[in-house]
């Protein structure tokens, strides 16, 4: 399983870990949608510290889980990008949707 | 010029083969000794070639995907990613940043990935026939303990 | 019975693709969900089997080595090795523990290796035509994260 | 490079790593007995507890070193054979040779 998911302060936090394609992408988004569809998390923390290999469908599952809090009525955040992630992340703009946390800004 | 090493490869196109299939040719670009980046950025590339020929080429079916790796000399590497399906109507749209016909989960960046992570790429395609891609890099120089024999 | 998944490769019979060889079979099996001591195993048999098809097979020529592997339902899977090079003569002698046409550094072990640590092999050969070696393993039986779309 | 070539109290000691295929043996061979033939060692010491992973090629290295040094008029032995190795250590029969060397026996 590419993901484990906990609750701290209200949060939802999704461990992401190993490498995520669009094959492992769709169990993860099933796993976190129906946790957060659920709790009504008032946010929803990504945490890639743990992944170790990610396409463009990692950005996908960013976008998507951006769109679901929205619906929601909460917030995405993305923390803990480990640097061999931050050219595909830059490359896709997700920075604009304001949803990338680094240490020290918490 | 002809290639110093070639591999062929052919599999389903089912999801669970994407790790599979981007592993095997990381393990057949090894022996040019690459850097961790280097590595990553093929990885990456074939990764979206992959799964562009599973999610689109194939959509709902499942056929056979083809690669096709060499290496050349000058530690010039060619990767061709082929599948016999849809195929795409309008090429230069498609590989606009952030253009999907799948919607929903694909973030339309494949072919942006594929750009700027390799150092060339070129996409055939036909209607119904199917799409070629081929990604070429040229590993920065070095002393390369690439054996001939 | 089907395959629920199948890949085939193809590369030139150099030294240098042995690694690449025996990796790509494993990230192929990887989907299974092997045990370490599995995965040595099947990449042990592979080493070879590769091998011999590039040491006796083709000998001092580059061919062709053909690889077609599968997975079955219940854990079953299939690796046949393929060259189209000088052939064996006399199959069960060259199955014999410590028998080696090549002396020097051949220590004779190759199939003694791969019979032990599979639990199938079947050797089709024909001189001037070429060996097919066809190794067969069953993974122990557990709870298979495999996915069948 | 496979192997890393050391002298210690007399001994000629190759400390192999990696992956031992028939590929890499050629060269981890070339190195020993170059160095071996130049300095005619009473022993030879291949220490495996490096080596990730190894077919029958290995075996073949093993047992060209015991000829070579027999042609010396040296000894080989073979130590640090770590777990995951003695399989194909024990199917091969090597042990009959004499060259194993068991922590606790030296
Ligand atoms: N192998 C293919 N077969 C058919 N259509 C393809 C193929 N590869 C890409 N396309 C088309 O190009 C579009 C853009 O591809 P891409 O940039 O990889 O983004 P994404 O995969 O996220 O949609 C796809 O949505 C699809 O319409
Ligand atoms: N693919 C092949 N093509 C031709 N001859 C082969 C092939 N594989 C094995 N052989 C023959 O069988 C003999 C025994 O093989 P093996 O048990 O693997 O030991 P080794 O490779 O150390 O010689 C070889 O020496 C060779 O004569």
């Amino acid at each position: 399983m590419n993901v484990q998911i906990t609750s701290a302060d209200g949060a939802l936090i999704a461990l992401l870990s190993g490498e995520i394609d669009h094959h492992t992408a769709r169990e993860i988004r099933k796993e976190i949608d129906s946790q957060a569809e659920k709790l009504h998390p008032p946010v929803l923390k990504l945490d890639f510290s743990q992944v170790q290999f990610m396409d463009s469908s990692g950005i996908g599952l960013i976008m998507g889980r951006f769109r679901l809090m929205q619906l929601l009525g909460g917030m995405l955040l993305v923390i803990n990008v480990p640097p061999h992630l931050e050219r595909i992340i830059s490359l896709s703009g997700v920075g604009a949707l304001g949803v990338l946390q680094y240490k020290g800004k918490e | 010029m002809k290639p110093v090493n070639e591999m062929q490869l052919s599999f389903d196109s089912k999801s669970n083969n994407e790790s599979f299939a981007r592993s095997a040719v990381a393990s057949f670009i090894l022996q040019l000794d690459p850097t961790i980046g280097e590595m990553a950025d093929i990885k990456t590339a074939v990764s979206e070639a992959v799964t562009n020929a599973i999610v689109h080429g194939y959509r709902d079916t499942i056929g056979t995907i083809y690669i096709k790796s060499q290496i050349f000399e000058n530690g010039k590497i060619t990767i061709q990613i082929k599948d016999k399906g849809v195929g795409i109507e309008d090429v230069p749209k498609a590989m606009e940043p952030m253009f999907t016909t799948a919607g929903g989960e694909r973030a339309g960046l494949g072919f942006a990935v594929m750009q700027s992570f390799m150092d060339n790429i070129r996409v055939v395609s036909k209607q119904d026939k199917g799409t070629t891609v081929t990604l070429t890099k040229y590993l920065i120089p070095r002393v390369l303990s690439y054996d001939k024999r």
